[in-house]
């Protein structure tokens, strides 16, 4: 490392986003904007057509996310010696690599996947995880990401390498309540139970009170005073322990080993495609935050998945074939309990009632 | 992997290097060993110690660079006095080219100089796409920054500022791509810099770039501010190729599987041609993702503009809306006039939110009328899914 | 008609009389003429200078018979001193028989009644059903009200009251009637007869009973208490009616407009057959409705309770939602046990609700779920069109 | 009229519901329950067969709901005369006679027609508007609703005779935005467009000044002192003209001559039948209030449901109809313009807008 006396000899430039031509694969470069059609050769591999009659092939392959310079460093090797010195990431952390020569590709798996780096994640796969930084980063998590991330994977690892589901599968998982992880066709999110307990000994000194009272969703703290000290108070029945308070406040423990449970969500969707984009909704909760597996939630997680996959029409994003069966059919098929908390209680909960007499027996 | 020895037992974390998926504990482990960062001991160590207790032990502080007021997330340790190896644990975001495209060169010397001053640990990429350099101790990181600013890079945004942006592959790639998604992510993120650096909002502000309504960017629920590329004119068919698939996948699948699913039944199959009805078409892409060989998207280019995704906090999940239906956007000068109107809807959210208010739950709580007002925006029933449904309003007399 | 000088020259009205529909100004002119009632002449003067200064003269006041709290809506005019002959104006709003049944005995009678106390004029029926007696003088209210309740006639609901109910015509005539749409008002509204009369809620109850989900009695949007008849088992298929219509209507027109119209896509047409998939059928009555002799209802019949249909004050409209999906509804022990639920509801809201807050609002305010727990009912997917999307929850622990 | 005083001689009976069994006609009596299915032989009348073979045939008629007791008479001499002294009414105010002879169907129609009572309303045909008090008896109307409905269903009168619209169509009309007239497939109903004036003069004696306050749903009303007097005041910036204020309390005129216009809501559905129930949406106001023929009120209306006569399909509902075709189509058809006020800002608007890029051009 460098020395302890750091004399700066570069003025700062403010230069935003880097340019990026010179990161742009010559082949990409010639045909920028000028793409005829894409065809999937086999599961993990595009191949895009241009105008020009130029053609690109693409290998995706996962990756940890939470990498090492020597990973990098090794992916670097793969792009050098295969794909001209370029390499690109995904919206989902997996690694691209575009090569014009469809000679490469094979090559290129093979090392890929022979260093553990499984190819796929294209089409109708299951691709990976969007995650966030849990216990090696953040300051809020309750559980771990990187983790919950891995055991997913490695119980869906199937359906990366292939593509053999319905449609594309996007998952997420998140390590607070606060889901940086966004939405996704099924996330897996951290759900406490238990209002925040306050540390009265270090509130005044580490918080910004009416920062914190401001930041929770139902206004549920309230100023008190704890041995002759100005504090902050939950009123319990109100609280609907969300944690918000705790980023603004890390005196307010919303944290628990046990309390702090995992919550299903399915039928997230962003894309455009057929329907509008939707929000996913809660089908599991309750279930325990137990690493470095977390069993019970991979158990329903996959259970979630292979009905779906077994059951669910071509093209079928989760949320549209639940809509197609109806909620009480994916509960049934997936042996799931619903229970009174996940009718909506929030501010547009009259939006989600079954304003009809439609009903299914 | 040769001397075992520089860490310490890590029985809970050691069962996730099992399995078929990349293991992050597994990557951890061997650079450790080969590095012998005391750092990533101490993080290996503290995490081991999460997983057995189920707790974190970090808590936040306030590290930057000279001149910025974000783009460094500061972490110390709770646990310092059991494990003081990773007392300071900040992450130094880096914003990434856009639509994450490197050369082997740069992202060479990027991990060097991560090497030099930090735990070596980086997350490619941050869900909001930064480039995070995750670890480094406080008096690290301006040797650090000072080195990737050098090498053309510049730090990403945190806190209540404009956030790096992020774009999907776009026209380097996708043949689906309306309008330059990465060319537009630079200049716009370029145009916001001092917003990046200088947290001066009511709160953050994201932008995020797809090519086409696909929105592989997530840009409709994760972003303030989503530029989705559009069309305006018709899809193209080939209609030799629509042939080519009725031979490969049969009528009935394209009737069922495209024709049926289109969201406005705008399509019909007609002997072995396609017609599509393209007044009646909403954009929607299913079509085009099916039969890539035989439809193509419009001439007639540009981006439609939504605004308001965000996570839960405070008034449940928002999904960005419609404001903009059509922005042509071929030009430079159409770019320019594209930050123009960002610049002047960004102002006045500026001016009006409170305090922890994203712009979707300002227009949220103004109403929309308001905002369409004071941005100057013409309404239109594109913003609508349909007209209101109560009496709740006072025009004009 | 003979003599037309007891009526005031009414230009604009007069041109009302003209055109094909039904017109109540040549009604009330007619009458007025025959019967010489001042008071109607009056009514006519006033609704002409409302009719030529786009304005209304009414203005409430408190009239009612003795014993009761509701049941008379009082209009003292504001023009008195310009047109004096209908300074008072009340109304009597009087509950009609279930399904709006008459034999014309007893509706002859109400007519002398009403001829030698009031004005004559009667809305049949008021939007919320009641046979109302529209223009009388306070001292001619109770001598009417005890000559109708001799009749067996009894006095509606107003104000913050258990309303009147109103019933669709039922097994009277329907062949998609799952339960005695008549009799359970008859007995419900029955049971509530003192809250109708007496107002001691937050706010006003309305009762609206529908045989099917074809709600003919518009129960979801207008009443607080929806109850909707419904079947469990299957829908009955007379497969050789069927082909008959197959025969008259062709089968495209049935996959085209039945099962391409079934809301769960739950019909199937194979050759001349039709087959329904029961445990994905909805009961939205579609098929049925098409099909009248072909399909029928099931056999084990009961009703589904809606709770919180209402107009837009303050919340903008309510659609009632479902809270029971099925409750029996064959014997007589039913109804009493329906009446029961029905009391530990209305007792729920009468202690919970804000002044002036009907139901449907204290729902919302408190939560479906802190309602289903007081009510004693079950949660279940029946009463939701998808589980929430939000984690603001507090389960237990 | 009786005697000016008058002695009590009945003891009152709260009898609640009168006892409906006697009016029921012999052939109902028998077979009620037991209905088997139903046709309609011709607009206005309906055949429906019992499980036991016998048959009833129903003649509906449009009446003027308010009505005289002269009216009532000749309807009941027509029920004496052709349906065994028995008839009943309809949920949308229209008249039905029942017999079991289909002799005596066309005699009755007859004489139905000819004394002004047009025949029809059945099946897909547009049935009597639901309407309000008007200027005849409400103490808040800001028109009379008996007069539009007369106006429009002149303008309508041969799709009530006929059966030749997609679906039934349900019309309401409402005299003033409280809307007792009910949600519909198309309304017309009292628009606001100016605060309420505020008579200071009697306002503290007429009005129940905290009741007045809670009933504003934007909280715009806040207590004052005028002259020395308390009173009430409005925050016009908030105010959303709704006039429910003028309910609780006649010094806060809403009401204005030219100021109270009408507008126009399109798609309310009640029955469950293919589409769950839906709320109607604004499509026209700032019409004029022009008794007695309300002319720019019933051109609109006639051209909405005269597109939707010829432009949707058979069992489409209004509301399905524009589903289907998309609310722009909608408005381009009707050659109705757009305007910002019919883009929801009230409470759960953000259900209202287009969460997609889903785009029509
Ligand atoms: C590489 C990537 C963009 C990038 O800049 O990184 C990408 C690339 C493509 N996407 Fe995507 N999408 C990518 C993330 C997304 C996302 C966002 C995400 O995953 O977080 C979405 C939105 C997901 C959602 O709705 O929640 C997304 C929704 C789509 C869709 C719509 C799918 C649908 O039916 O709903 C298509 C169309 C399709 O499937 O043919 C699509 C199609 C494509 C195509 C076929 C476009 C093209 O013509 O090249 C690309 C090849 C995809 C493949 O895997 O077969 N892409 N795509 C992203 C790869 C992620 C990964 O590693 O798995
Ligand atoms: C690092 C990252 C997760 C990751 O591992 O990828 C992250 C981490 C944090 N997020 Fe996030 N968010 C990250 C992407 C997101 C996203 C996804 C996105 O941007 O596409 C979302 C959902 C979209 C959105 O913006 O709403 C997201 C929604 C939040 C929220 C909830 C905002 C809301 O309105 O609901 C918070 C809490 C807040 O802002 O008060 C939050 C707050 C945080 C904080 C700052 C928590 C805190 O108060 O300390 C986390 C710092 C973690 C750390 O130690 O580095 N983060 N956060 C992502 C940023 C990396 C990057 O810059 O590339
Ligand atoms: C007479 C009638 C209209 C008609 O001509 O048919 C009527 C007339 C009045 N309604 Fe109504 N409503 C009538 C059916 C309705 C309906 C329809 C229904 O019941 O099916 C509704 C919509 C459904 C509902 O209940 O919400 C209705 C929603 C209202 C409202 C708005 C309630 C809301 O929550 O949005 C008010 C205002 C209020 O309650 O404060 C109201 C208030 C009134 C008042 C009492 C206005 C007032 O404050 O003076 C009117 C008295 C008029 C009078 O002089 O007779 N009336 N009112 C209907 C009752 C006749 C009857 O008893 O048969
Ligand atoms: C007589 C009446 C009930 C009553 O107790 O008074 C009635 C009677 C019948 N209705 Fe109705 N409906 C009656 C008001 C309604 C209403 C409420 C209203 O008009 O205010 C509705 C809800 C309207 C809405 O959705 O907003 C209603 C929605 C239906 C439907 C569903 C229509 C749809 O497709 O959405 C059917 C089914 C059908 O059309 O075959 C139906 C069917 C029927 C049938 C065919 C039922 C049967 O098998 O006998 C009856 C003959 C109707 C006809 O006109 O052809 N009835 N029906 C009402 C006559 C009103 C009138 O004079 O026009
Ligand atoms: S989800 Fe929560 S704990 Fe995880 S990175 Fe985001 S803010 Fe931190
Ligand atoms: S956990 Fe959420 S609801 Fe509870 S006090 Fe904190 S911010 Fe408020
Ligand atoms: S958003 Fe559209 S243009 Fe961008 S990568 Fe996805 S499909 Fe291609
Ligand atoms: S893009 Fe979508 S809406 Fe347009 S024709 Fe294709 S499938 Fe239909
Ligand atoms: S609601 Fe059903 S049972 Fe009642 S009249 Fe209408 S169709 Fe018949
Ligand atoms: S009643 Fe409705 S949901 Fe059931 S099968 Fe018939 S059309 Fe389908
Ligand atoms: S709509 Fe308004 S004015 Fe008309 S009867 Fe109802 S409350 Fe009175
Ligand atoms: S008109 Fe409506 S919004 Fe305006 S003050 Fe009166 S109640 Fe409030």
């Amino acid at each position: 490392m460098s020395t302890t006396t750091y004399e700066r000899k570069w003025k700062t430039v403010e230069s935003g986003v880097r340019n990026y031509k010179d990161s742009l694969h010559p082949v990409i470069k010639k045909n920028y904007g000028k793409w005829k059609y894409h065809e999937r050769p086999r599961p993990g591999v595009l191949k895009h057509v241009g105008e020009s009659g130029d053609e690109i092939f693409t290998v995706r392959a996962g990756t940890h996310r939470q990498v090492t310079v020597d990973t990098v460093r090794f992916l670097c090797d793969l792009a050098d010696k295969y794909a001209d010195g370029y390499l690109r990431f995904t919206v989902r952390n997996n690694v691209e690599f575009m090569t014009p020569k469809w000679a490469n590709v094979e090559p290129l798996i093979k090392e890929l996947e022979s260093n553990g780096h499984p190819v796929g994640g294209t089409g109708n796969s299951i691709s990976a995880v969007a995650h966030t930084q849990g216990w090696i980063h953040c300051d809020i998590p309750a559980t771990d990401a990187s983790g919950v991330n891995k055991s997913m994977m490695d119980s869906l690892f199937e359906d990366f390498v292939k593509e053999e589901m319905p449609n594309r599968v996007r998952l997420s998982t998140s390590c607070c309540e606060i889901n940086c992880g966004g939405q996704a066709d099924l996330a897996v999110i951290v759900q406490h139970t238990r209002p925040p307990r306050i540390n009265h000994e270090i509130l005044g000194s580490i918080c910004e009170m009416p920062k914190a009272v401001a930041r929770c969703p139902v206004a549920a703290i309230r100023p008190t005073v704890v041995n002759g000290k100005a504090s902050l108070m939950v009123v319990e029945e109100k609280c609907v322990v969300c944690g918000a308070c705790f980023g603004a406040c890390p005196a307010m423990e919303i944290n628990h080993p046990e309390h702090s449970k995992l919550a299903i969500w399915v039928g997230g969707k962003h894309s455009n495609s057929r329907t509008k984009p939707t929000n996913m909704k809660l089908v599991a909760h309750g279930l325990p935050n137990n690493p470095p597996h977390w069993p019970e939630v991979n158990k329903v997680v996959k259970k979630i998945l292979m009905t779906y996959k077994s059951d669910a029409k071509d093209w079928e994003r989760m949320g549209e074939w639940i809509d197609r069966i109806g909620w009480k059919k994916f509960f049934e098929k997936t042996e799931l309990p619903f229970d009174r908390w996940m009718i909506d209680s929030y501010r547009h909960a009259r939006v989600s009632l079954n304003k009809s007499a439609h009903v299914r027996f | 992997m040769s001397d075992k020895k520089f860490l310490n037992p890590t029985p809970i974390l050691d069962q996730l290097e099992k399995g078929p998926w990349p293991s992050f504990v597994k990557g951890f482990k061997e650079y450790a060993e080969k590095s012998k960062k005391p750092i990533l001991r101490g993080l290996i160590d503290q995490l081991e110690y999460s997983y057995k207790t189920k707790t974190g032990y970090w808590k936040g502080g306030t590290v930057g660079v000279v001149g910025y007021g974000s783009g460094v997330i500061s972490r110390f340790s709770m646990v310092a006095d059991k494990i003081p190896e990773a007392r300071e644990f900040h992450t130094v975001r880096v914003q990434p080219t856009p639509g994450f495209h490197y050369n082997t060169k740069e992202l060479r010397k990027l991990c060097d100089a991560w090497e030099e001053h930090g735990s070596g640990i980086m997350t490619m990429h941050g869900q909001t796409g930064n480039l995070q350099f995750v670890g480094i101790t406080e008096k690290e990181v301006q040797p650090f920054f000072d080195k990737v600013n050098e090498q053309g890079w510049d730090l990403g945004g945190a806190g209540a500022a404009t956030r790096t942006g992020n774009s999907c592959v776009g026209p380097a790639r996708c043949e689906m791509a309306c309008y330059d998604t990465l060319e537009t992510m630079f200049q716009v993120m370029g145009h916001y810099v001092d917003q990046i650096h200088r947290p001066e909002y009511p709160y953050k502000m994201k932008f995020k770039f797809s090519g086409c309504p696909n929105d592989c960017n997530n840009s409709i629920q994760r972003s303030d501010i989503a530029t989705i590329g559009i069309w305006k004119d018709k899809i193209a068919i080939d209609q030799a190729e629509v042939k080519n698939y009725i031979q490969k996948l049969s009528k009935d699948y394209l009737v069922n599987h495209v024709a049926m699913k289109c969201p406005t039944k705008a399509i019909e199959f007609k002997g072995d041609s396609m017609i599509i009805d393209d007044s009646n078409c909403v954009r929607c892409m299913h079509c085009l993702n099916v039969m890539t060989k035989a439809l193509s998207i419009g001439k007639q280019r540009g981006v439609t503009l939504l605004m308001g995704g965000k996570g839960h906090l405070k008034v449940g999940n928002m999904l960005g809306s419609m404001v903009v239906p059509f922005f042509k956007m071929e030009t430079q000068e159409d770019l320019d006039n594209y930050i123009k109107l960002l610049d002047r809807i960004i102002n006045w959210w500026a001016d009006s939110a409170l305090d922890h208010e994203r712009i979707g739950e300002t227009i949220e709580r103004v109403g929309m009328q308001e905002f369409l007002e004071a941005a100057g925006l013409q309404p239109s029933l594109d913003m609508v899914s349909h007209p209101r449904d109560n009496p709740f309003f006072k025009a004009e007399y």
